[in-house]
């Protein structure tokens, strides 16, 4: 070995590094969501697969050019906007106008991201940003579903998909009525009455009802977590907090009064909430980044979402609790800051 | 004629402080739920002043308005609902002064601010018109200070998150206040139709 | 901003006297009195008439030809009804209303209820004509509401559901106590009977608030109304 | 006697990084010549430099005072070896800046024997006499803080340690010297722990050591020498185990108190190697001139345990050991903490335990790029004083440093890097947290001034 | 503090020191009554009225009132025209008066309105006064159709109530409903401080301006 000096590169410690990188978690989660969406194509064919591309798609190109417009540097390739356009995709009907996708698109981004200042600060997930502003802004078109496994699906739209911009939907009706798959009405298990008799919670954890275009199948997004969860990207506690407490609380519900209040299975595999519990209160950004305040957030999530679903004039309230629980996210991170090490006020004293 | 009247407490609570938020549904309040957000502890102990006044400014205004209704002087509704604010915002003032010194340096700054909350003239105003019960009013009160204080405190929280964010330069100050409170007011709107 | 002020107020400089500052409040009140008891008095007038032709109008969409309006009181806890004249509280809740025939005759055309109830944001409060003869709802208006605009508020802009209310059928049972039939929503296109209500496509909880003010209102009202019938033909006369 | 004092025991949070301990955990220790000139810096501890007693031209033999101490909090240095003092000059050092140091020409002529002083007996000497003693010897830290032992030997008024810890947790990725030490001088160890509960007045002494050193603690528990209230503790392995007050928490289940020290709850924490060092200082009178160090890293092609002199500039180890062609970084300590050195002209000292070197492939595999925080909670689960990383960086880069200091605990970090490690986002959290210090000791000085 | 000129008094406040968008004042109002145009246009008139007569009579008493008294006297005077305004659209038109619900009542405490008494009127004649009250008021009201108009016509479809895009126009719900409210305004002080911003670009290399 010759004495002659080596090329030194000087680096701060520490000079190893755990092999995770924030642009592998958003890629496997996009990776993770592909089977969801492979599924609503499958149930719902050529208008879910339109709808899934221009919602990411949209979301892709408005963080380019919000990008550009600010002058920062491109973050594009983090996966994280197209991960919200998937997601956003997902938790729309099928039946929904591109044009209101692209809308819904350019606003999870805009409102929701950039304006907070890019990734990682963003106080609310920006799919549910996107998706509560179309609830508010186009109330019916967010509300008009269309039943899965329609003959023909894959080779046309849904009629309403392909509305011109600005312009009102074409109904949806006839299309519903051509499908006539076991008389079907052409509401989610949530909107319909008496759903305890009405719903086959076996339907809904295989995904054979209508609804959001990737809310629908139950265990498919159950297994897709489990991939997640197995590459520890995801955080266990946060669905089993709110999966947990929308069992237990419809569940004691569910006893007091069987006529009034849906069974437990039911609550938990209808509607939104697996998506939402899943893939959209584990949104690391917006969660609460200590142990009791993961806690906290995803039993408030439950809590509301049962709330919401049973006293509240909407039929789904995933999406709100959510972005509710989001909103207060920074308070609960404020008040469960972990004791510091040897702060303690009990007796960190001799035996 | 209203259907005011026969609404049940738990309703008036639970409308006033989800389903019609004071700030977020019926925008009273904004200059102080925008001017005094920035920190959580300033907007908790803000929204203890506001509650209080509320409480007693409500209770006063409700025996004002039957003085009023019974001198045939409702032309002067206004006016003596304006003194009342003022001078309850006073009373409490030197009430708090007296009692705890420490309170009042809490809230001592936020006190006065409060006489030009239209949240506490709103108050007294739509228990008026809503025809509402003593127990109602005080109710009432309580909800929207209660609905008025959660809103600023998670407004607050919120505010203190992003001091650390990179928002926009364009977007600094009531811009991204005004935009975060309209999406937590969709998310309040996922509460339409509690308690009824 | 008080405090910058303090420094430029003219007469910051000396102190005013506490009698001084008593008796220019007093002429300020004084002042700002006269001018609202004076805008009380020139706009008192206006007010009421503009209140008793929204009124009028209203009770005219609902029951077109109606002339002639006999305000009533109906206490429905009592079960009796008064007219107007002779009560002090209360708010009018019926009318009885007369047009004229082709030969220029009072006629009597129906009677016009007030009705409220929950709907999905707040109170809905509502007029609704109904035919004695006929035993049917002839029309319905909401007055105020604060449903959803776009999709709850349908329920007053909305033809399609408007007609349900052109001839709603509420015919009494046989010892005319109650309907015989009560008046439901049912789901949009589901409509089967005439006592039904074809609810709006995407506003079903405001369409079945309707629904449920109009048949708790109607379950009272309407044995009420054919109670006292020959007192309300008569028109207060 | 051993109230809370449970087997197998853990702190909690903390990460766990790649051992890397294979290349060397095997390996003997072996002695390494000496470098034509030392470099010994006169400040190798924490607290005030050595004064040094020698002038220049001045022959010294080996292990004679060259240094004295520059105060309690200090130890004085011994020539690492015979031969002359060419100058005592500013030597850069490991971090990065230049610190006084003696230079010593090395006679390779000369008898390389270490000077004894006269015998010290140990029996009969009382724990103020201790505590002097290995002040005199030089002892610090030699797990890598560099902190005097004999301060922490020093029991104040009012104060009692009733256990001594052994700390043979060697958490660091790649550094087994301490593994190695215990192996082969199990008898130093148990004497030295025998001084240390002497002159403290503890009744007992707990080695704790990761059950990653299976061997070691089989060997250990098998010879405690009889009548000694010692014993071996197995701990988890767990990064940063080594930590004083974590092995205090894990052993123990004490916390030191925030700004405190293990004398707070009554414990003297000292490290393995410190200990075998000071059983075989002390019975002569004799001071640290070297020193085990673990030198190994992909970088080095033959890695292994080398009994080093103190103050041999890297550049000779690394010529003797041999770097292969693609070697680019050189750390002194352990990946985790320690200082990546800008020059291999830089001296050993006394703290350093290891040399590791790493390849282009190592540094090809950090990540570049820097993403914002996605508040993933990672680095707060990872900190093992419960301190909040995340919230600790943010505020950092808004330099709120002040904030950081008064509300979030800034000072309680001890850099052990598990943040930064655990970081999906690649954010520098713990350099940025040495900034934060730094600036806010520099704030105090300008407020003093 | 030098008076500022007649026209100062007026121009101030229709532009440079916009009530809503520069100084940030009068939002409940701002954000509650501007769902249609021409909720947006009552109230500004409402406002415009109480600002003109309050700020004259302000003026007019300004010599005679103690400071130890000021703000009970400005806010005796601003209520007894709120109420006379309230009783004038009650007059006018019972379903505005409807539409405005409290707002009305709250021009008490408008802060625009008490700030003008304070910063302007107590301490300019008369005619200044008017003239400050018309220009501040004016900006209001411009404040207020910006967010009325912009609200009213995507959230309805309309202008003023007349249909703009014919009977397929999706109208955006969100626009007429409180959240729509929140966001208009944020969105239109973004806007100004990025005109605001080019303008001072622009302004930089002529000289430095504030």
């Amino acid at each position: 070995m010759s004495s002659e000096p080596l090329s030194v590169d000087i680096l701060t410690s520490p000079h190893v590094k755990r092999p995770m990188s924030t642009n592998a978690i958003m890629r496997n989660v996009a990776v993770a969501l592909a089977p969801v969406a492979l599924f609503s194509i499958f149930a719902f064919g050529l208008s879910a697969l339109l709808l899934l591309s221009v919602a990411t798609i949209s979301c892709v190109l408005t963080e380019w050019a919000v990008c550009r417009l600010s002058g920062k540097p491109n973050t594009v390739g983090d996966y994280s906007a197209a991960v919200t356009g998937l997601l956003l995709g997902l938790t729309l009907p099928p039946s929904f106008p591109l044009w209101m996708v692209a809308v819904g698109g350019a606003i999870s981004i805009g409102l929701g991201k950039a304006l907070f200042g890019g990734l990682g600060y963003n106080t609310f997930n920006p799919a549910l940003v996107g998706r509560a502003f179309l609830q508010a802004a186009f109330p019916v078109a967010v509300t008009t579903w269309t039943p899965p496994f329609v003959q023909g699906r894959f080779l046309a739209c849904i009629p309403s998909t392909l509305a011109f911009p600005f312009l009102k939907p074409t109904p949806v009706a006839e299309y519903i009525a051509a499908a006539n798959i076991d008389a079907f009405t052409g509401a989610t298990p949530l909107n319909l009455e008496g759903v305890t008799r009405l719903a086959d919670p076996l339907d809904l954890f295989m995904g054979m009802t209508s609804g959001s275009t990737g809310e629908t199948c139950a265990v498919l997004i159950l297994l897709c977590g489990g991939y997640l969860l197995v590459r520890n990207m995801l955080d266990w506690r946060i669905p089993a907090g709110v999966l947990g407490s929308v069992f237990a609380l419809s569940g004691v519900l569910h006893l007091i009064n069987a006529d009034t209040y849906p069974g437990p299975l039911f609550m938990v595999f209808s509607g939104g909430l697996m998506l939402g519990a899943i893939f959209m209160a584990t949104d690391m950004v917006t969660s609460p980044t200590t142990a009791l305040g993961v806690w906290i957030f995803s039993i408030l999530i439950g809590v509301i979402t049962v709330v919401i679903r049973l006293k509240g004039s909407l039929p789904e309230g995933v999406m709100y609790a959510i972005l509710l629980a989001n909103a207060v996210t920074p308070l609960i991170e404020t008040w469960t800051q972990p004791r510091v090490f040897g702060t303690t006020k009990k007796a960190s004293s001799t035996s | 004629m209203s259907g005011g009247t026969d609404d049940t407490l738990s309703f008036l609570i639970l409308n006033t402080l989800l389903v019609n938020n004071f700030v977020l549904a019926q925008f009273l309040g904004i200059c102080p739920f925008i001017g005094v957000s920035n920190k959580i502890e300033t907007a908790s102990r803000m929204g203890v002043a506001v509650i209080f006044v509320m409480l007693v400014s409500s209770a006063l205004a409700y025996g004002i308005n039957i003085v009023l209704v019974a001198a045939d002087a409702e032309y002067l509704r206004l006016i003596a609902y304006i003194a009342v604010i003022a001078s309850t915002v006073q009373l409490v003032e030197m009430f708090i002064k007296k009692t705890s010194p420490a309170l009042f340096k809490a809230l001592g700054i936020y006190l006065p601010l409060i006489t030009t909350n239209c949240a506490v003239l709103g108050v007294a105003k739509l228990q008026t018109s809503e025809g509402y019960s003593f127990i109602q009013c005080i109710v009432f009160a309580l909800g929207s200070g209660l609905g008025f204080t959660l809103a600023l405190v998670i407004m607050a929280g919120i505010r203190q998150k992003l001091d650390l964010a990179d928002v926009p330069g364009l977007a600094k100050g009531t811009a991204i206040i005004l935009m975060i409170a309209g999406v937590l007011s969709m998310a309040f709107m996922g509460f339409a139709g509690l308690g009824s | 901003m008080s405090a910058t002020a303090a420094h430029t107020v003219p007469h910051a400089h000396k102190p005013t006297s506490s009698l001084y500052m008593i008796v220019l409040l007093g002429a300020v009140s004084t002042v700002c009195g006269l001018i609202i008891v004076v805008a009380d008095m020139v706009t008192a007038e206006t007010i009421r008439n503009n209140l008793a032709q929204i009124t009028r109008e209203a009770v005219g969409e609902v029951l077109p030809g109606s002339t002639e309006l006999v305000k009533y009181v109906a206490d429905l806890e009592a079960g009796t009804i008064t007219p107007l004249a002779e009560v002090t509280g209360g708010a009018t809740n019926l009318f009885a209303c007369f047009g004229t025939d082709e030969s220029g005759q009072r006629r009597f055309l129906g009677c016009v209820s007030k009705a409220a109830g929950k709907g999905y944001a707040g109170t809905i409060e509502a007029l609704y004509a109904y035919s004695p003869d006929a035993q049917t709802i002839t029309g319905f208006k909401v007055l105020e509401s604060k449903e959803t605009p776009g999709l709850g508020d349908k329920i007053i802009l909305d033809n399609d559901f408007n007609a349900n209310f052109t001839n709603l059928d509420v015919a009494l049972n046989g010892d005319m106590t109650a309907l015989a039939n009560p008046i439901v929503t049912v789901k949009h296109g589901k409509k089967t009977d005439p006592w039904q209500i074809d609810a709006i496509s995407g506003a079903t909880v405001s369409s079945k608030a309707v629904g449920a003010l109009l048949d708790a209102s109607a379950e009272r009202m309407i044995p009420l109304i054919h109670q006292h019938l020959e007192e309300l033909r008569k028109g207060g006369a | 006697m051993a109230q809370n004092f449970v087997l197998g025991h853990t702190f909690s949070h903390g990460v766990h990084p790649p051992e890397h301990k294979k290349g060397t955990r095997t390996e003997p220790i072996e002695r390494l010549g000496f470098a034509p000139t030392l470099v010994v810096p006169l400040a190798q501890h924490i607290g005030a430099p050595a004064k040094a007693v020698v002038a220049k031209k001045q022959e010294v033999a080996r292990g004679e005072l060259i240094a004295e101490a520059g105060g309690f909090v200090s130890v004085p240095m011994h020539a690492p070896a015979a031969g002359t003092v060419t100058k005592i000059d500013l030597a850069l050092i490991a971090s990065g800046s230049m610190a006084p140091a003696v230079y010593i020409k090395v006679d390779p002529e000369a008898s390389q024997e270490a000077l004894e002083g006269e015998p010290f007996d140990i029996e009969a000497a009382a724990p103020g006499d201790l505590v002097g003693a290995v002040q005199q010897a030089g002892l610090v830290g030699l797990g890598g803080a560099a902190f005097p032992t004999h301060v922490k030997m020093t029991v104040p008024e009012g104060k009692t340690i009733d256990t001594v810890l052994a700390n043979g947790c060697e958490c660091e990725p790649y550094l087994t010297c301490d593994h190695r030490l215990m192996l082969e001088q199990k008898d130093e160890l148990f004497a030295g722990l025998a001084i240390a509960l002497k002159a403290t007045g503890a009744d007992r002494a707990i080695i704790g050591i990761e059950d990653n050193k299976q061997d070691a603690l089989a060997l250990l528990r098998d010879s405690v020498p009889h009548g000694l209230p010692i014993f071996v503790a197995p701990v988890k392995t767990k990064y940063p185990q080594g930590a004083e007050k974590m092995l205090i928490k894990a052993l123990l289940n004490r916390e030191v108190p925030s700004g405190g020290l293990p004398m707070d709850v009554n414990v003297a924490c000292f490290n393995v190697s410190t200990l075998a060092q000071m059983a075989a200082l002390l019975p002569k009178r004799q001071g640290l001139i070297e020193r085990v160090v673990t030198v190994t890293g992909p970088g080095v092609r033959k890695p292994g345990n080398y009994l080093i002199p103190l103050g041999t500039p890297l550049q000779f180890i690394l010529d003797h050991v041999g770097l292969t062609d693609d070697a680019r970084q050189v750390i002194l300590g352990g990946p985790m903490m320690g200082p990546s050195v800008s020059s291999l002209d830089v001296p050993t000292t006394k703290g350093v335990s290891g040399i590791l070197a790493l390849t282009q492939k190592e540094l090809d595999d950090r990540p570049k790029q820097v993403y914002p925080c996605i508040k993933c909670g990672s680095c707060v689960e990872a900190c093992p004083l419960y301190l909040n990383p995340s919230l600790l960086g943010a505020l950092a880069r808004k330099e709120e440093y002040e904030a950081m200091e008064q509300g979030y605990h800034l000072n309680d970090c001890f850099e052990c890097a598990s943040c930064t490690y655990v970081c999906p986002s690649n954010i520098p959290l713990v350099q940025y947290f040495r900034i934060a210090k730094s600036m806010n000791r520099e704030r105090k000085a300008a407020k003093r001034k | 503090m030098a008076s500022p000129s007649y026209k100062d008094s007026f121009v101030n406040g229709i532009w440079k020191e916009n009530p809503v968008f520069v100084q940030v004042l009068g939002m409940c109002p701002a954000l509650a009554i501007t769902n249609s145009v021409e909720n947006a246009i009552a109230m500004s008139c409402a406002v415009m009225f109480v600002l003109v007569t309050s700020n004259a009579l302000v003026s007019i008493l300004r010599k005679w009132v103690p400071k130890e008294v000021r703000i009970a006297v400005f806010i005796l005077i601003i209520a007894t025209f709120v109420t006379v305004t309230d009783y004038a659209v009650k007059a006018i038109s019972v379903p505005i008066y409807k539409a405005m619900g409290p707002f009305i009542a709250l021009i008490v405490v408008n802060c625009i309105i008490l700030s003008r008494a304070e910063a302007f009127s107590s301490k300019n004649n008369v005619l200044k006064s008017i003239l400050d009250g018309l220009g501040m008021g004016i900006g209001f009201s411009i404040a207020l159709l910006c967010m009325g108009g912009v609200r009213e016509i995507l959230g309805s479809g309309s202008f003023l109530g007349h249909p703009l895009f014919g009977a397929n126009y999706e109208p955006w719900v969100i626009f007429v409903l409180p959240s729509g409210g929140f966001f208009t305004l944020g969105a239109w002080l973004f806007i100004f401080a990025w005109w605001r911003e080019r303008g001072a670009r622009n302004k930089k290399p002529e000289g430095h301006q504030a």
